[in-house]
């Protein structure tokens, strides 16, 4: 069977789904695998590095020539029509954003798989694609902070005085938050963070970062749901007291599935330091904070909101590196003898599943329809 | 004459060495030999003093070699405990015959000579009977469980009466047959005494019985008046009874408790477990372990960034290294709560990237790292993830740490990891356990081993 | 009566320092170490035995020597195999 | 005596030569300070805080109206006509490349301090401003390479593979690259480091970085001069070894008052890894890097060259921050009792001034006339 | 009777357990107080013995204690090693004349009393006039340099042969007079062996004649028949030995050397410094002042980072909080090398920010400072900068820790910093050189401070 | 005369085991408080001087005495003196 990896043709993508040594793996697992030329231009896999790992670089996109297509964005809706029934593709397919997509891959009855739904459970941790991306946009999202910063992150005492360390706070805990904890506190920054997760806190603390605590406690659960009103607003007075305080703020908090919650109003931005940046992970599913655009960089007040659009693409080797192995070990789930069987009694596939056999498989998408 | 002394002297000197080198792993050894070269010169000094019965005391010492030598040396290194139980007792009754011997021989020695004669009897028989009983119980020839008999309590304290009668009674009368009765009481104490006492405090019970014996073949020296006897026998009366409380200590086991009675059965020292023994180390015991391996893997986890013990752990390893010790640094995928979780760690406290391995790297080789320390890891090196198709997170590649010759866990109790399944490599028998705080534990380690 | 009574403080103070500052994994090869001292008992029960003038004093005084032998020579070996561990490796 | 401090007219110039911190100091030695109005404006420093701190603030540039101007960049020639006889000037002059300047103050019979003519002697460091600017640069120049690096700086371990720290090297260990060591070091790259001062050895290793030897020993002495040719060839050896091995090149070597070294051939660029990113501190004085133009981001083959132009105006507010403290310090140097008077007998002062009484006093510049 | 011998051995029990209290800071006073109480005991006792002449021996110890108390209470501290060489040559005298009485007073004591009483008169006149010697060098009566007469090797070995035959002479004679020469052929020889003693090295003559007059004591109760005196004299004598070898040792003076009338002038012991003396301390020094100071202020510089200190030093100072003790580091502006040079190191030690001090945060509270830890840094607690015009680096604000309670300078060398300019600081009487890197130094005063 | 010689062997050892560890500091204190003890001499001389018949024994023993006294008194005076640094810091 045979794997198809295309250029990305989304704009401002500039990550593959396969790189020359998730090739080596593929074709060691009996797959053969076509790659478009030109695919892995921005991640700095040239068309022969590919031809030498086996690979057959062919000049269109891979859709309707091989078996499996994979590849970082849905594909658009033009390729989607050149898939065979059985075909199956692998992306982040972000299914309440492509209606049109998935109706296109239930209609053709071609098994879908998107990452993002994939289930986030032990086994599945090495296709996590979420995860490893989620790493590159915390660790970006604080080099974007300190870029677009009039000032130091780290405090220096010189003969010319002494610069206070800047003040970072985290919205949200999860992979990005951490990570951008953990690069602002590398940079020397004194960083605290919030989120609503009961467990965020400790790991919060393991990273040497403060937590902000609500005096009031949340309900239990791994995903943060809707709270009461009190609760919000205790939560939303934390926030402003926090963020007036903060040089810098980075806001990831989101909740699978729904829209990001509004956590910084334009009030709290209005109370910051001017210069002062605030970097919004959250914009594309809506924004964290208020007036945040994604793509954009948004003067309010004296206050530098930057609504982050795709922001691992900035640094397209090592994201599509750790996206090209976490494809590549998502289709090792459902490979063998060099074929790919996608058996969906295995809980991580039938998580990712998105259609298949001409069905919607995932419920929230197929009541969207 | 007086060389004889000289010489007995030079034997409680060697005896005074060896205890001092035995507690220091470097001279351990060595003072075992001075012990034994003391024992020699003292055993050859005596045998100038005899003057009847040559032959068939050398042919006793004879029989005693060819039953000791043997048992000493093929008996299981699982079975050196009851061993050590069994050579103390007779050591006991050894000291008791003599008493009761030179009892027999001496017609009248005073009222200090009685005492000590009916002293190193009772004790003597305490030793003996107590000893064949640890023995019998780690032998499993009897349960190890607490024997509890019925009004334990009473019988105890009525035999402990009758004896202290017995003794009284010896002095004033000077009978021989009153003192071979108390012997019988003794050896029913000793009895009495150990019965209570439950598997773990078993070794307890034993280091208490040979500072016992120590008091015994001192008060046996009185008897004899030879200053050999009195000085060896208070050294290990003395050493015995710190020793008993050392390794009370260590066990969490306040002595007074095991010294009235309290030898009752007591839960193994770990929280939960189930119904299953886990292995709880101190901090001498792994330092140990550490300080005399080869090669060290450190595999680090969540628990090391709650405890932000990374900087601790570097310095453990930096000092194990310069006492010339290889030391790897074992990084799994998804040790931690986010990706390169530990790299941050590691790296804030400066440990060289060369020094971080990952699971390929590592696992080919595990079978012939010396210990592995696990700190704060759990999910990592669980090996159900390899060997249990039914668990949670079987298919996770992990650490065979499993496959190392031993395995160190720090943790701060019995409960699981994120992933919240049970993990066996607690209860393996190369596992031991170092319960309490990462950082904490990492410290006492770092001072343990230097004071190595 | 009053100088074996000093020895005896001495030697108590002796025991006691000496194996104060002792590690737990060294804790059962001290204990058997010491437990192959006070096998010194044998030195007193050749001493007896050589003066028994025979009876029951002689059988006694044999035994004595026999187990003591036992506690010596069996303790002496045992604590040397439990103290393998500690050879051969360099710091 | 009044102090002016302009608003800068240089292009891309974001500093300010004071600050309303610094006012406050100046008043209190008994100054006046005029601000000409939106100075401070990029540094995040109102009119109104300067006026809070005691200045006046006027619409027009004070040259001309106040006896001292001090300023970040050099004036502009229209302005230096403007000062009266015994006016004083204080700002980085370059003299070299400022000659009408240099002869119009001279002419007026200003008094001009340049402060990169300053002698590093230990009581001058409070003024130092040329180290103070330094660090910032080392700073932003991590961040710069980082922010086009299309991989982690740091490395991590994760479920999708292992991804190796990168390799910066840093050319030239003073001030600036020192601090450039310090910051990659922090982000967690493995950083290596080559200078020609023989003591930047320990410095290079006291930041807990690699200082690379030359087998060669260098002459002697705290700036490096022109060297011999078996000298530079073995350098040329092994910066080439070295820069091919790397994923980041900083170059900062620099030699007063002369034309900064060439170290970085194209060839060189050439065998660098794709991707990689070359950021030149010393373009501005005619770059470490062959085809390294300063304020242009070149692509030599597929490494990107940055060649960096006035670095610390990325960050006005703290290098504003401590340029202005420099400043306030080196007028301290010479104010007393409410009156600027400088005495040239002061070794600090006499290395500084620049033109006094008509005299161009610094014996290059006066050469170059 | 017996009570009274019970009685000495409850107050040689008090001098041992006086002993080991002494060994340990937290228990050093008590131990010397229960010295003294055994003390009492033991003299109380002795007093039960008195037959004759009580009046007068309560005068006599009356006049003694006029002398001693004040003469203990009034010297200043500086003086204090003077006083006790003194009160520790009294002590010799005394046993000397115990000797020569109990000789004068008994017929013939046979060979062993007679060995005895001779070395208790030999031992306790060297004792005497030795630590005269010392008084007077210490007091700076007489020179503190060494004194080398010409072929002083000769006169000493002269003297040490007279006295030996002497001692043979007294032991086959049994001569008062001779035992009366024998005395003063002891005076002859502790002069002769202190003479050549150089300043510095004078303490450990001391400690030493201190173990002598130890054994002088063990010897007289040879000649009394006195176990307490035996037992308190060996005691001494042991304690005595050991601590000389460690006082030699800690002054890296090899005790043999010392021993073997090598008592020559040597260099103190810091290298250049030109003529002017610093005080090099111990590392154990250094963790005492640390351990029991209220308030420690870490100045780092350069050499922290060229030592790759920053951990170690952070290390310490958590320990130092952890016991109470309020650390800060000072901060100086243009500390190390680059601007920012500390903040760099010590935030990748996580050194918290709060507890970064500036000039300004500190200078004004140095004076309550206790002790200053001067952490590889030179030029910025240079007090030439503030005092000294002349001065490349005056002007230069500096932090004023020659303000502070004491100055520990960790350094491997006398060599200045940047500037190039010597340090007054170094040779000022609060600071105490700690030599070596710095890394090294900060993990053994880790190590020290943990023991304390 | 060997009950003597026992006592000694073991007095040297409890004097080496007791202060083998001591911390520099306490170098001084120590040999300070140790002098004193040796002032135990001061029994010696109590119980001569009890015992004299006049003349020179009792001059003598009185002289030492007195020697013995001041060597006792100033010295633990002198080592308390010392020792007053440790006190009342509570760790
Ligand atoms: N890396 C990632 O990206 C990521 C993200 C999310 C989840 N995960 C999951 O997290 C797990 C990581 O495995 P792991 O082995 O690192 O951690 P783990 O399995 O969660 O185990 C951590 C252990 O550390 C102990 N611990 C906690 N605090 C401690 C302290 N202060 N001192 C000493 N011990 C302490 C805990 O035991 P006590 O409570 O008894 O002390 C626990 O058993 C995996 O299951 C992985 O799937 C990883
Ligand atoms: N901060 C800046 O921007 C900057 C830039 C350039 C120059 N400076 C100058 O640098 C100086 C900084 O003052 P400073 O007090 O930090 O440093 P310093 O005056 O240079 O003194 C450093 C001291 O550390 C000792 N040392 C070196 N390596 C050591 C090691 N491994 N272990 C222990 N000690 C070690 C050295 O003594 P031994 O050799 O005896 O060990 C030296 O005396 C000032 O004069 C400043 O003007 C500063
Ligand atoms: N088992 C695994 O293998 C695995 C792998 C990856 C992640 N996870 C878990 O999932 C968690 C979330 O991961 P993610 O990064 O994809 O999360 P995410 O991107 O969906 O959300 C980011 C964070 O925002 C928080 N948040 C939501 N609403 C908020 C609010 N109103 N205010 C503040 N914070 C709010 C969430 O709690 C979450 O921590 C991780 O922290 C981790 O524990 C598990
Ligand atoms: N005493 C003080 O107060 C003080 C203050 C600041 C700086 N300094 C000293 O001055 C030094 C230089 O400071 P700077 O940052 O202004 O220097 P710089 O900017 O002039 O030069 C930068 C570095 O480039 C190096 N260099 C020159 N030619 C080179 C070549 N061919 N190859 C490699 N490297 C080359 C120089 O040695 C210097 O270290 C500092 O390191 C410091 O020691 C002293």
């Amino acid at each position: 069977m045979k794997v198809g990896i295309p250029a990305e043709s989304r704009p401002a993508e500039r990550r593959v789904a396969g790189l020359p040594e998730t090739v080596t793996t593929l074709i060691g697992a009996g797959l053969a695998v076509d790659v478009q030329s030109g695919a892995g231009v921005h991640a700095r896999a040239s068309d022969e590095s590919y031809r030498a790992a086996g690979a057959e670089v062919v000049p269109q996109h891979p859709a309707g020539t091989t078996e499996v297509v994979v590849s970082v964005q849905p594909l658009e809706v033009e390729q989607a029509r050149k898939l065979r029934e059985g075909d199956i593709t692998v992306s982040f397919l972000s299914p309440s954003a492509e209606l049109d997509l998935v109706r296109t891959l239930a209609e053709r009855g071609v098994t879908a798989f998107s990452l993002d739904l994939l289930p986030r459970v032990t086994r599945a941790q090495s296709a996590d694609a979420l995860s490893s991306q989620a790493l590159v946009s915390g660790y970006r999202a604080v080099l974007l902070a300190a870029q677009h910063l009039p000032r130091f992150l780290p405090m220096f005492t010189t003969a010319a005085g002494t610069v206070p360390p800047a003040k970072v706070l985290v919205l949200g805990a999860g992979v990005a938050g951490l990570q951008a904890i953990a690069t602002a506190r590398r940079l020397g920054a004194v960083v605290e963070a919030y989120d609503v997760r009961r467990a965020a806190a400790e790991e919060v603390r393991s990273l040497g970062a403060k937590f902000l605590e609500l005096e009031l406690e949340s309900q239990d659960g791994v995903y943060a749901a809707a709270q009461s009103e009190q609760f919000l607003e205790r939560q939303r007075e934390l926030i402003a007291e926090r963020v007036a305080q903060s040089d810098v703020v980075i806001s990831t908090a989101a909740v699978p599935g729904r829209k990001a919650p509004v956590l910084v109003t334009t009030d709290m931005l209005k109370a910051m330091t001017p210069g002062s940046v605030v970097v919004d992970l959250a914009a594309e599913t809506g924004g964290n904070v208020v007036g945040s655009r994604p793509g954009e960089e948004v003067w309010v007040g004296e206050v530098l909101v930057h609504g982050v659009r795709n922001l691992p693409s900035s640094m397209p080797v090592h994201a599509s590196r750790l996206y090209a192995r976490n494809v590549a070990n998502f289709l090792g789930l459902m490979t063998a003898d060099g074929r790919v069987v996608p058996n969906l009694d295995d809980e991580v596939l039938a998580g990712a599943c998105l259609t298949h056999a001409g069905e919607v498989r995932h419920a929230p998408t197929r009541e969207l329809l | 004459m007086n060389w004889v002394q000289l010489a007995y002297l030079a034997a409680a000197l060697c005896f005074i060495l060896a205890l001092k080198g035995l507690s220091t792993p470097r001279y351990a050894r060595a003072g075992n030999l001075v012990g034994a070269a003391g024992m020699a010169l003292a055993v050859v000094t005596a045998f100038f003093s005899v003057t009847h019965n040559l032959v068939l005391i050398l042919v006793a010492v004879a029989a005693g070699t060819v039953v000791g030598i043997p048992a000493a040396r093929q008996v299981k290194m699982t079975a050196i405990p009851q061993m050590v139980a069994l050579f103390n007792g007779v050591g006991g009754a050894a000291a008791a015959l003599v008493a009761l011997t030179e009892f027999l021989e001496v017609a009248d020695g005073g009222v200090l000579f009685d005492v000590a004669t009916v002293l190193t009897v009772l004790i003597g028989s305490v030793s003996f009977s107590g000893s064949v009983v640890t023995f019998l119980k780690l032998q499993e020839i009897m349960t190890t469980r607490p024997v509890l008999l019925p009004a334990g309590q009473i019988v105890g304290t009525a035999v402990a009466a009758v004896s202290a009668l017995l003794a009284l009674a010896v002095v004033f009368t000077g009978s021989s047959a009153l003192l071979v009765l108390l012997a019988v009481a003794g050896l029913a104490l000793g009895v009495l005494f150990v019965l209570p006492v439950g598997g773990a405090d078993v070794p307890i019970a034993i280091s208490l019985l040979n500072a016992f014996t120590g008091l015994a073949v001192a008060a046996s020296g009185y008897v004899l008046g030879n200053t050999l006897l009195i000085v060896a026998g208070t050294l290990v009366g003395a050493s015995g009874t710190i020793l008993t409380r050392l390794m009370a200590q260590a066990m969490g086991r306040p002595l007074t408790n095991i010294l009235f009675g309290a030898f009752k059965a007591a839960p193994p020292t770990a929280g939960g477990g189930e119904q299953r023994s886990v292995r709880a180390g101190t901090v001498e015991d792994v330092a140990i372990l550490l300080g005399y391996a080869h090669s060290v893997l450190v595999v680090p986890g969540y628990g090391l960034a709650v405890a932000q013990a990374q900087h601790a752990a570097r310095e453990l390893a930096q000092l194990l290294e310069s006492r010339g010790i290889s030391v790897d640094y074992g990084i799994h995928p998804v040790a931690g709560r986010m990706p390169g979780h530990m790299n941050v760690l590691l790296a804030e406290a400066d440990v060289p990237y060369e020094q971080l391995k990952e699971l390929d790297d590592v696992n080919p080789g595990m079978g012939s790292v010396d210990v592995v320390l696990v700190v704060g890891a759990n999910d990592v090196v669980n090996p159900g993830a390899r060997d249990e198709p039914s668990s949670p997170i079987y298919g996770m590649p992990i650490f065979d740490v499993d496959k190392a010759k031993s395995v160190v866990f720090m943790k701060r109790s019995m409960r699981p990891g994120f992933a919240g399944v049970d993990n066996e490599l607690l209860y393996n028998p190369k596992t031991t356990l170092l319960f309490g705080d990462a950082k904490d534990s990492l410290t006492k380690l770092l001072a343990a081993v230097k004071s190595l | 009566m009053i100088d074996l009574l000093t020895i005896f403080v001495l030697a108590v103070f002796v025991g006691f320092e000496v194996v104060s500052k002792v590690s737990t994994i060294l804790h059962t090869p001290l204990m058997s170490g010491a437990n192959a001292i006070h096998g010194v008992i044998l030195v007193g029960a050749v001493l007896i035995t050589g003066q028994a003038e025979g009876g029951i004093e002689l059988v006694l005084g044999l035994l004595a020597v026999f187990l003591a032998t036992v506690n010596v020579v069996g303790g002496f070996v045992v604590t040397d195999r439990m103290l393998e561990m500690f050879k051969g490796h360099k710091r």
